[in-house]
């Protein structure tokens, strides 16, 4: 029993949802510092996200005539929980490398459920341009999950004793290198940063949310605090997203003496790359997304694979 | 600049246009009801002129109609004027011959109240929806 | 089965309240129609009741962007009817301040294009280099825009001679940041993906539907109306008319984009060879009589015509921009295209719908009518009275 | 509600109509924007959706066309929600308060929280009632 609360707590409040929302909205501070950076402009205070989300919790929740209203709430709370779980799953690996069979198989699944809530909820909100952006995301998520799964297994297939345990990945990165040290894996991290890019839907993959073509698409009916849900849902994935590539291709998170600096700075690049890439692109079109994600990207995870399988 | 487009306009037109030369970038031609789309579309298609756009007056006279043609290449703009009568204007349609005289005409007809025959789409444009569909702002007649 | 798409009225990209309704079919558009008439204020209503002086002063709240050029045409306009030039110093001057405003007008659409297509540093970039312009035309004319400037005969204030070095020097800044942000625009792969060979409007269709401007420079069609009719001090001037022959967003914003080089080269000519003398030409008496006056605004020609009735208020007052014509043009191009591009086309235009509603009311015998009341009540005794005749 | 009314005076999200303005008060509210008056660093944003706005820029003087869907966007907007009439013709009509198709200015449809006369207002005067505006919420 006590294992189970402790489970439920750890869920809660330690690496789940509170630290996640606490470490995401940080993240935004640093993404809206760049940007702001490469923009000329001066940067928001530090403690802006957290002030948008509270002055959300604070406003009145308008529900749009017609709105299917479970669909329309529940939907974002489902991807909300699934970011927190995955969240969990990997602090817990990289603190106390408590782990299970196939736990990494568990991440990939529980990282799709943000997007399918954002499609549930679009289309229960009864908006042409609402189910507009809904059809986009749907196509997004196509696009973007073949190369995503390839570029993890060639993570997976690097490491000798084929394992789907991600504390034995890390146990096998301390044991001989970083896995990013080879070529295959360099391929498949350059694929899952701009699969990120559109996970996270920035630009140049912000389709689905265009502000400028379909007024903020799939969230453009929430407001007050059902919009909150979405931003902190957002902010969490920017947190989760580097740790899980650290993880998988940059030896874990290490927190004795000297390591946490780093860590902490193994983040930081990660966080900055996808900034950049946000700002130095415009928005291209649904088709493009599509073709660029089947085409190339695929391509580039495919010839990892095969670079792994030889054994680079 | 504009005498090359007058000797065209007098040696096909003849006497039915009696031509008034403002000064040399600007000429008025007054032209009758029957001969108006003639003209106009010999403006546009022998002359090539550019249909800026057109005024529509309502004069004691009658309601009058003037297309502004520019011609790009003269430098100059030649303006084709005509009357019609007041209660009930009624005149021939450009858009079937030149596209572009598709907003100038319906937003003549929105507040001038004059009737475009062959127009493709004759629906207001400017007026607010909850007018009354007979209220043309520019008419002083009522 | 096609679903329609509303487009505004209130919308991010449209600065004003339009409402268009794409027929869409999945992501495809089929045919886009537009409900223009939400910034009607009764604009040539007010133009009859205002002193030819205070003519010039209304007209530039026609539209933020092109006001100088509204208020040039007006003045041109009442100049052609009462058969009086202005100064030489007034038409070097009144060059100036509309090249500055081309300036600043196209480098607001190249922000605004690049915040359509979701590119957050163009924009940004765009518009801080448009400040310096904006503060160049405050420094001439007293105000960032509505310049309240252009008079009947001449300009209404003259400008001091030790503002023209700093002038100049920021014209070569903005030539070179100009240059930087064309090559960066041009060679960036995605921003072609999403220009390229879309929403393209043939040489004939440019033709056929009258458009102007740039947006009809990038179609092929060679009108420039500083050219083809000179007026101010552009004949004293050698610069060249950007022409692109393919017609799709791209060749249109590269019109733009290099037509902001020849105004750079326009001001710094006209700024060299400055004439001295009087700034206006006092016109005493405009007699009965019509005036065209019309003047290459930054999206296309603004045409406008006054009758006068010897009074010193126009008895007629039609004004045009240059807009009004080039909002039919997108119907071909938007056809077969996706949704994420009918934001782009409608943007390409560079639509400033304020100017294009103005129209008015009637004022022949003294008895002005002016508010919406009377005109409603007049209007139900017409229909009285046709129900009675037929 | 302190924490959640702190969180409003500090993230003002600005959603903009143009109810028959000439578009020169919205672009000075753009210029706002912009690297030389940046108001990003106060927390304000402009976003794309009327459900996201806490304050209404109102430009314009409205003419009868605008009328009905003016007051439909201001009951979308969830409240607390400010509006602020921008410009002289968004207070008082300005120029156009004669002209035929005048439907009163933005307070006649809709409750104004605070005016920007001016015309454009320059963009130091918007930043300026945005401060006095935080100041009354």
């Amino acid at each position: 029993m006590a294992s189970t609360l402790g489970l439920i707590l750890s869920f809660l409040i330690f690496p789940g949802l509170l630290f996640t929302a606490v470490g995401g909205l940080a993240t935004q501070w640093v993404d809206r510092k760049v940007s702001a950076l490469v923009q000329w402009r001066v940067r928001p205070p530090w403690f802006q996200p957290f002030a948008d989300i509270l002055k959300l919790l604070g406003k009145e929740i308008v529900i749009p005539v017609g709105a299917k209203r479970a669909g329309f709430f529940l939907a974002p709370l489902a991807g909300l929980a699934a970011v927190g779980v995955v969240s969990t799953i990997l602090w817990l690996t990289n603190l106390r490398g408590v782990g299970f069979v196939g736990d990494l198989i568990g991440v990939l699944y529980l990282l799709t459920i943000p997007s399918l809530g954002i499609i549930l909820g679009a289309s229960a909100s009864s908006n042409p341009l609402a189910s507009v952006g809904a059809s986009r995301e749907m196509k997004l998520v196509l696009a973007y999950e073949l190369p995503f799964v390839i570029a993890i297994f060639t993570a997976v297939t690097k490491v000798s004793p084929m394992t789907l345990r991600l504390d034995s990945i890390i146990a096998y990165q301390e044991a001989n290198g970083v896995l990013l040290g080879n070529a295959s894996c360099i391929l498949a991290f350059i694929v899952c940063i701009l699969v990120a890019q559109a996970k996270l839907t920035y630009p140049p993959f912000d389709i689905p949310e265009a502000e400028t073509e379909i007024m903020d698409g799939t969230h453009m009916e929430y407001s007050g605090a059902a919009l909150a849900v979405i931003k902190l849902q957002q902010a969490m994935m920017l947190f989760t997203l580097p740790i899980f590539f650290i993880t998988l291709f940059w030896g874990g998170l290490q927190f004795s003496g000297w390591n946490i600096l780093y860590t902490i700075v193994k983040y930081l690049i990660i966080v900055t790359i996808i900034v950049l890439i946000k700002n130095t692109n415009p928005r291209v079109r649904i088709d493009q997304a599509v073709r660029f994600f089947w085409g190339p990207i695929s391509l580039i995870a495919v010839i990892g694979m095969v670079l792994a399988i030889l054994g680079f | 600049m504009s005498k090359q487009v007058i000797e065209n306009l007098r040696s096909t037109f003849g006497d039915r246009v009696d031509i008034s030369e403002h000064n040399e970038r600007r000429v008025y031609v007054t032209v009758s009801n029957e001969d108006w789309i003639p003209v106009t579309r010999h403006m546009y298609e022998v002359e090539k002129g550019r249909l800026c756009t057109a005024t529509g007056s309502d004069r004691s006279t009658g309601i009058e109609l003037l297309y502004h043609f520019g011609m790009d290449q003269h430098g100059t703009v030649v303006n084709i004027r005509t009357t019609l009568d007041k209660p009930f204007p009624k005149i021939e349609s450009l858009t079937k011959y030149y596209p572009a005289a598709d907003f100038i005409e319906r937003e003549i007809f929105d507040f001038l109240g004059v009737e475009f025959t062959g127009h493709p789409d004759p629906r207001k444009i400017l007026s607010s929806h909850d007018r009354p569909a007979d209220f043309h702002a520019m008419r002083r007649d009522e | 089965m096609s679903t329609t798409i509303p487009i505004g009225p209130f919308h991010p990209v449209l600065e004003e309240p339009e409402y268009i309704t794409l027929q869409v079919d999945g992501e495809t558009v089929l045919s886009a129609d537009i409900d223009l008439g939400r910034i009607h204020r009764g604009m040539e209503l007010l133009a009859q009741e205002k002193t030819f002086d205070q003519d010039c002063f209304l007209v530039e709240r026609i539209c933020g962007i092109c006001s100088a050029s509204h208020s040039w045409a007006t003045a041109l306009a009442i100049e052609d009817a009462a058969g009086v030039g202005p100064t030489p110093r007034a038409r070097y001057l009144r060059t100036i301040v509309h090249e500055l405003e081309r300036l600043h007008s196209h480098m607001l659409w190249v922000g605004l294009a690049g915040h359509i297509i979701g590119y957050w540093t163009v924009y940004m970039w765009g518009w801080k280099y448009r400040e310096p312009v904006l503060d160049a035309l405050e420094a001439i004319t007293g105000n960032r825009n509505n310049y309240a400037w252009y008079c009947p005969g001449g300009v209404r204030r003259d400008v001091p001679d030790e503002l023209w070095p700093e002038i100049m020097k920021q014209m070569d800044e903005f030539a070179d940041n100009t240059n930087m942000l064309i090559g960066a625009v041009l060679d960036d792969p995605v921003i072609l993906g999403r220009l390229k060979g879309v929403g393209i409007l043939t040489k004939e269709d440019a033709i056929a539907y009258g458009t102007l401007g740039p947006t009809a420079r990038g179609s092929g069609v060679d009108i420039d109306l500083r050219r083809d009719e000179p007026y101010g001090a552009y004949a004293e001037c050698d610069w060249d008319v950007i022409v692109q022959p393919d017609g799709d967003l791209l060749a249109v914003s590269v019109v733009r984009l290099l037509e902001m080089l020849e105004s750079v080269k326009i001001i710094k000519q006209c700024i060299q060879n400055l004439p001295g003398g009087e700034i206006r030409n006092e016109i005493r008496e405009v007699p009965r009589g019509e005036g065209i006056g019309h003047v290459e605004a930054p999206r296309g020609e603004s045409f406008h015509y006054i009758r006068t009735n010897g009074t010193n208020m126009p008895e007629r007052h039609k004004m045009r921009a240059p807009t009004f014509l080039n909002i039919p043009s997108y119907r071909p191009r938007v056809k077969g295209e996706t949704i994420s591009d009918a934001t782009v086309i409608f943007a390409i235009i560079d639509p400033c719908y304020s100017c294009t509603e103005r129209m008015a009311a009637i004022d022949p015998t003294g008895k002005r009518i002016a508010n919406g009341h009377d005109l409603i009540k007049l209007s139900h005794q017409k229909t009285e009275w046709l129900k009675k005749n037929i | 509600m302190g924490a959640t009314s702190w969180g409003f005076k500090k993230s003002l999200w600005v959603f903009h109509l143009n109810a028959g303005a000439c578009n020169n008060c919205d672009i000075e509210v753009l210029d706002c924007l912009c690297p030389k008056f940046d108001v990003e660093r106060f927390g304000i944003k402009l976003v794309g959706s009327v459900k996201h706005a806490d304050v209404l820029l109102v430009s314009g003087s409205v003419p009868r066309k605008v009328v009905p869907e003016l007051i439909e966007a201001y009951e979308q907007a969830p409240k607390p929600c400010a509006v602020v009439a921008l410009g002289a013709c968004g207070c008082t009509g300005g120029i156009f308060k004669d002209g035929y198709n005048f439907a009163g200015p933005v307070d006649k449809h809709i409750p104004v929280d605070a005016y920007v006369p001016g015309c454009p207002p320059r963009p130091e005067a918007i930043i300026g009632a945005i401060v006095k505006l935080i100041g009354t919420l």
